[in-house]
């Protein structure tokens, strides 16, 4: 790009060939007072605040715009002069006249040495500076507002002044009006979702949580203008770095390992169709992990507890095994809810003085610490009743004490219990994650009833697959709580770090070889082996087995119809020898 | 028809053409421009189709409807060729006349032929008529003479050899430099040198490059650019093609208004006549060179007269004017470069290619080349559509060629270049009151001219004068037009026409309106004449385009010729020319005979008196709308200040006489 | 040198692989030059008696073609396998028991009752069956009787080796012969007993030119109901080809030819049954989980056994089927 | 003496033998009829093999593979059951009853399933009787008397 030498107010300045005047000026801290521009849509030009007096080098004076007005070699630039101030300020009062008595006018009028405007001031609150339709349309790409009319008829609405389904409702538009004139509005009657529920800010660039890693913003195309619109970009025009490109696409990239260590974690059990505890009907009954995020001081009401209204809650039920230990969802123990339940309890005793309920099966304190833990929960007055939760309902509106009832049996006191509360939390169970099956398959691992991740055996491999070079970590394994998630995390590393250390892996005697001379290359078997140790050789058309990922289980031997897979260890011949042994 | 392929085939046409007019013929070109049509040539057209046909001249007699021969006044025209006779006036009841006599004998038909009204001959050859007399007819030179749907009528009389001889024997270069040593300025009404533009365009960078033609003439009274669209509308078209062939363009674009139908159909024709002819398309001429035109109809509004407005309006957008800091010829129309003239301009461009750079520099004055085309309307008797050499003076034009005032009415002024143009003072003015404003410092010295009727016509002067050429328009204005008046009408038709955009031509104009609506109504101050010069400065100096540039133009002319008038307004509340509604009353005087016309015309039954009896005036339920006024045929309705009508109209009862006694009295006296 | 002598012998067969030998050629000379023919009832006048006349293992070489399905064809297989020094299993009806083996998928009573009670062309009110003794004012007439359940040769006699094919293709049989007089002439040492000759170690699809890629089968078709890409193996097309199943030897004539695999050269070295081999490879690759689809892909497959074992029932692990009274 | 069915049985490695090694454990009690081979996987089943035990003598072959979804091989149970029921379908058409074979899913913790398995089966194959495959092998001597009883001349 092209420099050019101008001066501004007679002090000198190199700019880029065909910046405007306005940006110099502001290089320079020259302040020009201007009502249509922004910097991130091409300038308008339209309120005509900005002008000043340009000089070319012939000598030819004459009033410019500054805010589209090109620098070019040796124009000098005069911001303040008599003629340009007139200008200014009749320009001004004859807006007022028609206009408000806004802020952005009133304090532009005071800079510009009007005390009283001439023609008084009006009622419109458009200044018709156009930023709106100009941010719609060059920004926003959704084109959904424009002028109508033209001469001092002249106004900003919709298509055919309906509501428009141009609008993709980001709020540009009103975010920029410098009066206030342009408002969003509650269109329909969209439920209000509980703000709990997203772990981090709702924007479409953000950081997505506070302990991310990486620890860096990504945009969320489904909130990014620009991925609905195709315009906009502006964050990319602010970033210094020019990090962010929104050209990327998801790309695989390969990595080549030796060892794979799984810790692909769980899901929460969506208690919604367990209709009996209100979830997702009811106000205030929220999930562990929902609860778990209002209490982080990072969470939307800060680390408070808060009911949906922002008020403090006077009672508590925190209800046990919601979707575990439970035959119509899963039958096993998530092994992590008593004590995070008990934790819970600690912490609404500690930040409110709300009454605190926990329903529970059987409390499994199991570890380290633990039931002494359970102790001091006692003694903080938690009331702890032994037996499920069996339903949750509304007390309606007027009732006194809470706006939700728990009720349960008492088994230890035998007896049925309604219990009233301004909150339920469901401790629900963990899960395996829906596409276990999917990982288990590319990894050659399998996956039990339940979901969870087999490991190789319950008591003597439990860190390692059947798949050698495959080791588990974590709830992906079977749910554990973090101290057992960490053991057996540290014990997957190891397992890994051993591996990696030899620089080689020991083989099993038992595979599948294919004969050479034999086969045919019909490739019946290719598509047998669930390792893809089976590759045809285009040149020879043959296909082999390759015994570093055969895991011997023979399938293709079976399968060969030419009899040219010899399964080692397990070959026809042998069977053969053994059906007649035992039939003998 | 065969496309033709080569500038020899296009002159053996021409010369087929030629030969196949027989001389013995006889032509009868009636004028069927729009004016002639309002005048109901139609009907005419038929009568005459009928008679030859019912007389069996049918391949003898040829009837040829031709564009606007200029003389609107006195529509409905036709000549009758090859004697050269110029009918005026025509009616159906005439043609059986007019066949019978001057076509089957030879005879004149003397009634239909215009009488001169200083001389009070008939004249028989229109070039005999003052009217024609001193125009200089170049752009218009074929009105009137061609069949403007057909292009074998354009070739006969010569056209398109220009463009065989740019495409054939000329570089674009030389073509621009032909340009621009002719000196040919835009006729748009800014009057940049068209070469120079052409070259800046041509030197542009970007490609592709685009020609426009600009038709969108919106100025009221204004339609010289749809005349030469109607009436020849390949004059235009050849235009186009030696300058896109010069600038480097393959892709032109007319942008005319939609409420020019017969222009556009005419266009259109023309368009696919000279596709069909080759002369339009993939190689024109066999030169290799391609272009093509297209039209777009703009849907009326004024601003997009303005070339950046519309740009954006064939693009689609909303009509809309940018700043011009980069220039269009560079970034116009889909930000490529873009060169826009209008009618007039791409119509005078064959001609300097035919002739020369020389001969047409030869006409005009230093600054200003060639002809104009002025469409004259207003308070004058030859209305119509007159083609006058640069330089020519005021006078001519108005008394000679316009034939002056009708009635005894004297000149005021004139308005040049549309209501973004200037009121000039042409009527001889109180010498006494110009020097009291001479000596008060309202007017400068030198502005102090007693009339400026001999004021050459041309960019410079105009502009000079404190109006402009404009596209052409000229509004004659009699001694019964009030200036502040005029001012505000101006203005209300820009702040109808201002796109809004911008602050000051949006808010200005109201201002300035606001301000002259007052004044009309009275409730003028003294200190608003410097307001209105205040916020004409503004709008000069901060608007975004020459609509708002030069809008406050009406305003500050008629302020510099005519500040007594405002004064009358603000300080005596009285309206010289008894215009302005709120300050004028009406009075009937002693001259009235008592024919009672006022009172049966008053839509409020203000005027009563009975027949042959003195009328009068009942200022209660006078709404001074003038019609009595109109229609009194003795002068005997007076416009006077408001408050000195009842005055006026006692002293009357007190002086009135029947006419019979005053009949008496003149024959006694 | 005396030459050595030739026996060829028609037992349960077409007599095709007889035919097969004639297209050999010009080289049918060569052999009957070559060889001292001494026993080819096909082609030349010759008694039982003659080869009875003859020492044991006085013929050098016993082309024997045929399956075994009555007393008569294994008298002459034990005659001819004392009679010869090498007894070659000659073609897929003595090595694998062939379209005569068919029959196995019924019972003798059943033919017979067909043949001479049941078929429409057939006028017997008597019922009159085949007598194997019938006593005549001449003397005894004795007919060959025939069995319930047809053999392979290698089932009732010691073969040495086998040349399969149905025919064994001439080229393959000219290879052979040339093997043969190399080794007679030149004293080279035999191959090993049991060697099967004239054909490839490697399954049929080893000559087929058809491009063949991974497997998934979701549809058997038959060949009437569709037109098979001809450059795609036609098992991908859904079509049943035995060539995976089968010995290569006969240059894939019939997959050429557009028509799948049959699978006449029988089954590849080290596959037992030809036909579970074949069932096991399909379900292999059949592309669903589902049980109920599973079900409805497998019906697809036209006359499973008798497209399975067409050329091998009788060698085959369950050898017949099992007809209940 | 009642008929006592010969079976044998084809297990997989990591569950069904590894059930069948639990009933053992678990002093599980099932009849002694099936005589087990071990495969790593049900997917090694060649129907070969099931026709071969049949021909050899057994009356009844079962098959035992992981559970759907818990191959250890990934799918090596689907291919099972994919190839048992052409088996069957065969064996239907060759006159043997398709209920002499059949595939039964244990897994490595169903020790007590797998006694109930072999305890149906070998009361099925009772039920059914013993094979007996009718002229499997060739009888050289009924061939020799025949012939002798033809007195052995054709010509």
């Amino acid at each position: 790009m092209p420099k050019v030498n101008m001066t501004v107010d007679g002090r000198p300045i190199t700019v880029d060939e065909g910046s405007y005047v306005l940006q110099a000026a502001e290089a320079l801290g020259i302040e020009i007072p201007t009502l249509c521009f922004f910097k991130y849509v091409k300038p308008y030009a339209a309120c005509r605040i900005c002008v000043v007096e340009a000089k070319n080098k012939r000598g030819r004076t004459r009033i410019v715009t500054a805010c589209n007005y090109p620098a070019s070699e040796g124009i000098e630039i005069l911001t303040r002069t008599p003629r340009v101030m007139a200008a200014r300020k009749l320009n001004l009062e004859m807006l007022m006249s028609r206009c408000a008595p806004m802020p952005v006018l009133t304090d532009l009028a005071r800079k510009l040495g009007i005390d009283q405007p001439r023609w008084g001031t009006g009622t419109d609150m458009c200044i018709l500076c156009g930023l709106c339709v100009r941010v719609c349309d060059e920004i926003v790409g959704a084109q959904a507002i424009g002028f109508a009319s033209r001469g001092i008829e002249r106004f900003v609405t919709t298509p055919f002044e309906v509501d428009s389904d141009a609008c993709i409702l980001c709020g540009a538009c009103a975010a920029l009006c410098p009066t206030g004139h342009i408002r969003m509005e509650e269109a329909s009657d969209r439920e209000v979702v509980h703000s709990e529920i997203t772990l981090g800010p709702n924007a479409a660039i953000s950081v997505p949580f506070r302990q991310a890693v990486p620890n860096a913003p990504r945009i969320d195309p489904e909130f990014c203008v620009h991925f609905r619109t195709g315009g906009c970009k502006v964050c990319a025009s602010v970033c210094p770095k020019e990090c962010i490109s929104h050209d990327d696409v998801e790309r695989f990239e390969e990595v080549e390992v030796g060892t794979v260590v799984l810790a692909t974690g769980y899901q929460d059990f969506d208690p919604t169709p367990f209709k009996q505890y209100g979830y997702g009907r009811l106000p205030n009954v929220i999930t562990s992990m929902e609860f778990e995020r209002m209490n982080n001081a990072a969470g939307s009401t800060g680390g408070k507890i808060l009911l949906e209204n922002g008020k403090e809650p006077r009672a508590i039920a925190i209800l046990h095994c919601i979707g575990s230990r439970d035959e119509n969802a899963h039958p096993y123990c998530s092994r992590v809810c008593c004590m995070y339940a008990l934790k819970f309890a600690h912490l609404v005793k500690e930040k409110t003085s709300a009454e605190v309920y926990q329903l529970y099966i059987d409390l499994r304190a199991f570890g380290k610490g633990y039931e002494e833990f359970f102790h001091r929960i006692l003694e903080e007055g938690v009331n702890v009743i032994r037996g499920k939760g069996a339903e949750v309902v509304s007390a309606g509106r007027d009732c006194q004490e809470g706006s939700l009832i728990v009720r349960c049996e008492d088994t230890l006191a035998a007896k049925f219990r309604e219990i009233p509360v301004d909150m339920v939390v469901l401790c629900t169970a963990l899960e395996a994650n829906r596409d276990a099956k999917d990982v288990a398959r590319r990894f050659g691992i399998s996956v039990g009833a339940d979901g969870w991740f087999i490991e190789r055996h319950p008591k003597l491999g439990p860190v390692s697959t059947t798949t050698d070079g495959i080791f588990l970590a974590g709830v992906c394994q079977s749910p554990k709580d973090i101290p057992d998630t960490v053991a057996q995390g540290s014990g997957a590393a190891a397992h890994a770090m051993s591996l990696m250390i030899r620089g080689e892996v020991e083989m099993d005697g038992a595979y599948a070889v294919i004969d050479d001379e034999v086969c045919s290359g019909c490739r019946l078997c290719n598509d047998l082996c669930p390792y893809s140790a089976i590759g045809f050789d285009e040149t020879k058309k043959t296909s082999s087995v390759n015994p570093a990922l055969c895991k011997a289980c023979g399938t293709c031997a079976a399968g060969c119809p030419s009899g040219a897979i010899r399964a080692l260890h397990f070959a026809d011949d042998q069977i053969y020898a053994e059906i007649e042994g035992i039939l003998s | 028809m065969r496309p033709i392929v080569s500038p020899k085939e296009l002159n053996d046409l021409r010369d087929r053409l030629r030969a196949a007019h027989d001389p013995n013929h006889t032509w009868v070109q009636l004028c069927a421009g729009t004016g002639c049509l309002a005048c109901n040539c139609e009907p005419v057209a038929a009568a005459f189709r009928q008679k030859i046909h019912d007389e069996g001249l049918e391949g003898v007699v040829h009837l040829k409807l031709t564009g606007c021969h200029g003389f609107c006044e006195r529509g409905p025209l036709a000549v009758i060729q090859p004697q050269g006779i110029f009918y005026q006036r025509i009616s159906p009841d005439d043609i059986e006349a007019i066949i019978d006599q001057t076509i089957k004998h030879g005879k004149v038909v003397t009634k239909l032929l215009y009488r001169d009204p200083a001389s009070k001959t008939r004249i028989e050859k229109a070039e005999d008529i003052p009217f024609y007399k001193k125009q200089v007819r170049l752009v218009l030179r074929s009105n009137g003479h061609i069949d403007p749907t057909s292009i074998e009528d354009y070739i006969a009389f010569g056209g398109y050899s220009a463009l065989a001889k740019a495409l054939t024997t000329m570089e674009p270069e030389r073509i621009i430099d032909e340009i621009k040593r002719s000196r040919l300025r835009g006729r748009g009404g800014g009057g940049f040198p068209t070469g120079a533009k052409w070259e800046t365009c041509r030197n542009a960078k970007e490609e592709p490059k685009y020609v426009i033609c600009n038709a969108d003439e919106g100025d009221p009274g204004a339609f010289m650019d749809r005349s030469v669209l109607e009436g020849n509308p390949h004059s235009v078209i050849e235009g186009m093609i030696i300058g896109a062939y010069a600038i480097g363009s393959h892709e032109g674009y007319v942008y005319v208004r939609h409420e020019y139908p017969l222009a556009v159909k005419h266009l259109t024709i023309a368009l696919d006549q000279a596709r069909e002819l080759g002369l339009l398309g993939p190689n024109i001429l066999g030169s290799g060179f391609a272009f093509d035109i297209g039209v777009s109809r703009g849907g009326g509004a004024f601003v997009c007269g303005e070339s950046t407005a519309l740009m954006a309006s064939l693009e689609g957008k909303v009509g809309e004017p940018r700043a011009k800091y980069v220039h269009t010829v560079e970034h116009g129309l889909w930000d490529k470069p873009s060169n826009l003239n209008n009618v007039e301009t791409w119509a005078n461009v064959p001609l300097v290619i035919e002739h020369g750079a020389d001969w047409f520099a030869s006409i005009g004055t230093e600054g200003s080349k060639g002809t104009k085309v002025f469409a004259l309307t207003g308070k004058i008797c030859n209305t119509g559509l007159v083609e006058v050499p640069m330089g020519i003076t005021l006078r001519e034009i108005l008394h000679d060629i316009g034939g002056g005032v009708p009635g005894k009415k004297k000149f005021k002024a004139v308005q040049t270049g549309g209501p973004s143009g200037g009121t000039l003072i042409v009527e001889t003015r109180d010498a006494k009151i110009m020097r009291s404003m001479e000596d008060a410092g309202e007017i400068s010295p030198g502005d102090a001219v007693t009339s400026l009727l001999d004021l050459p016509v041309d960019f410079d002067e105009l502009t000079q004068a404190g109006s402009m050429m404009g596209s052409g328009g000229m509004i004659v204005m009699d001694q019964d037009s009030c200036m502040v008046d005029v001012a505000r009408y101006f203005i209300h038709f820009l702040i109808e026409e201002s796109c809004g955009k911008c602050l000051p031509c949006r808010e200005g104009l109201r201002k300035l309106h606001e301000i002259l609506e007052r004044i009309t109504k009275g409730q003028g101050a003294p200190e608003d004449i410097l307001t209105l010069q205040e916020i004409s400065e503004t709008l000069i100096d901060t608007s975004l385009c020459q609509l708002g540039g030069s809008a406050p133009n009406p305003v500050l002319s008629t302020l510099r010729y005519f500040r007594d008038e405002y004064d009358a307004h603000i300080r005596d509340k009285r309206c010289p020319a008894g215009v302005c509604r709120e300050l004028v009353g009406y009075a009937i005087t002693e001259d009235c005979v008592g024919d009672a016309k006022c009172a049966k015309v008053c839509p409020t039954g203000a005027i009563t008196g009975g027949p042959r009896n003195l009328q009068v005036i009942d200022q209660s339920k006078c709404i001074q709308c003038d019609a009595c006024y109109q229609v009194c045929t003795f002068n005997a309705i007076v416009r006077v200040k408001r408050d000195r009508a009842a005055d006026v109209q006692t002293t009357a009862r007190q002086t009135w006489k029947p006419v019979k006694e005053r009949t008496q009295a003149e024959a006694r006296a | 040198m005396p030459k050595p002598k030739l026996g060829l012998y028609w037992a349960a067969s077409c007599g095709g692989c007889e035919i097969a030998v004639l297209d050999t050629e010009l080289k049918v000379l060569e052999i009957a030059d070559f060889f001292d023919i001494v026993f080819w009832p096909c082609a030349m006048d010759f008694k039982y008696d003659d080869v009875r006349a003859l020492a044991d293992g006085e013929i050098t070489l016993t082309l024997f073609n045929g399956a075994i399905r009555s007393s008569e064809n294994y008298e002459m297989a034990k005659l001819m396998r004392a009679k010869s020094t090498v007894l070659c299993a000659f073609g897929s009806c003595a090595a694998d028991g062939c379209i005569p083996g068919l029959a196995n998928f019924t019972s003798l009573e059943a033919i017979e009752r067909y043949v001479y009670d049941e078929s429409p062309s057939t006028v017997n009110p008597e019922h009159i069956r085949p007598q194997p003794v019938w006593d005549v004012p001449e003397g005894t007439l004795r007919l060959p009787q025939l069995w319930n359940t047809v053999r392979t040769l290698p089932q009732v006699v010691d073969v040495d080796y086998i040349i399969p094919g149905c025919p064994p293709q001439p080229d393959q049989i000219k290879a052979v012969v040339d093997a043969v007089v190399d080794i007679l002439k030149n004293g080279k040492p035999l191959p090993p007993k049991g060697t099967v000759l004239g054909a490839d170690p490697r399954a049929c699809c080893e000559e087929c030119p058809r491009k063949r890629d991974v497997k998934k089968i979701r549809a058997f078709v038959r060949p009437h109901e569709v037109v098979p890409d001809p450059e795609i193996c036609l098992l991908e097309q859904g079509l049943i080809c035995m060539g995976p199943a089968t010995r290569g030897g006969c240059g894939a004539k019939c997959v050429k030819a557009g028509v799948p695999c049959r699978g006449c050269y029988g089954p590849p070295a080290g596959v037992h049954d030809q036909g579970a081999k074949m069932a096991s490879a399909l379900g292999g690759v059949i592309d669903s989980t589902d049980p109920e689809e599973i079900e409805r892909i497998i019906a697809g497959i036209p006359d499973l056994v008798g497209t399975f074992y067409r050329f091998s029932l009788p060698a085959s692990t369950l050898r017949r089927r099992q007809v209940r009274p | 003496m009642s008929f006592e069915p010969n079976l044998v049985g084809f297990l997989c490695n990591w569950c069904s033998y590894t059930g069948a090694d639990l009933a053992g454990t678990a002093r599980i009690k099932y009849p002694p009829n099936l005589k087990v081979i071990r495969v790593m996987c049900s997917g090694r089943v060649d129907p070969n093999f099931i026709l071969e035990a049949l021909a050899h003598g057994a009356d009844g072959v079962l098959v035992c593979g992981c559970h759907p979804g818990d191959c250890h091989y990934v799918e090596g149970n689907y291919k099972c059951q994919r190839r048992l029921p052409i088996t069957r379908m065969l064996l239907g058409e060759m006159g043997i009853d398709p209920r002499r074979v059949r595939l039964e899913w244990v897994s490595a913790s169903e020790g007590v399933r797998f006694g109930q398995v072999v305890s149906e089966f070998t009361e099925e194959i009772r039920s059914l009787g013993p094979l007996a495959l009718q002229e499997w092998a060739f009888d050289a001597a009924a061939a020799d008397a025949q012939l002798a009883h033809q007195g052995g001349d054709h010509a």
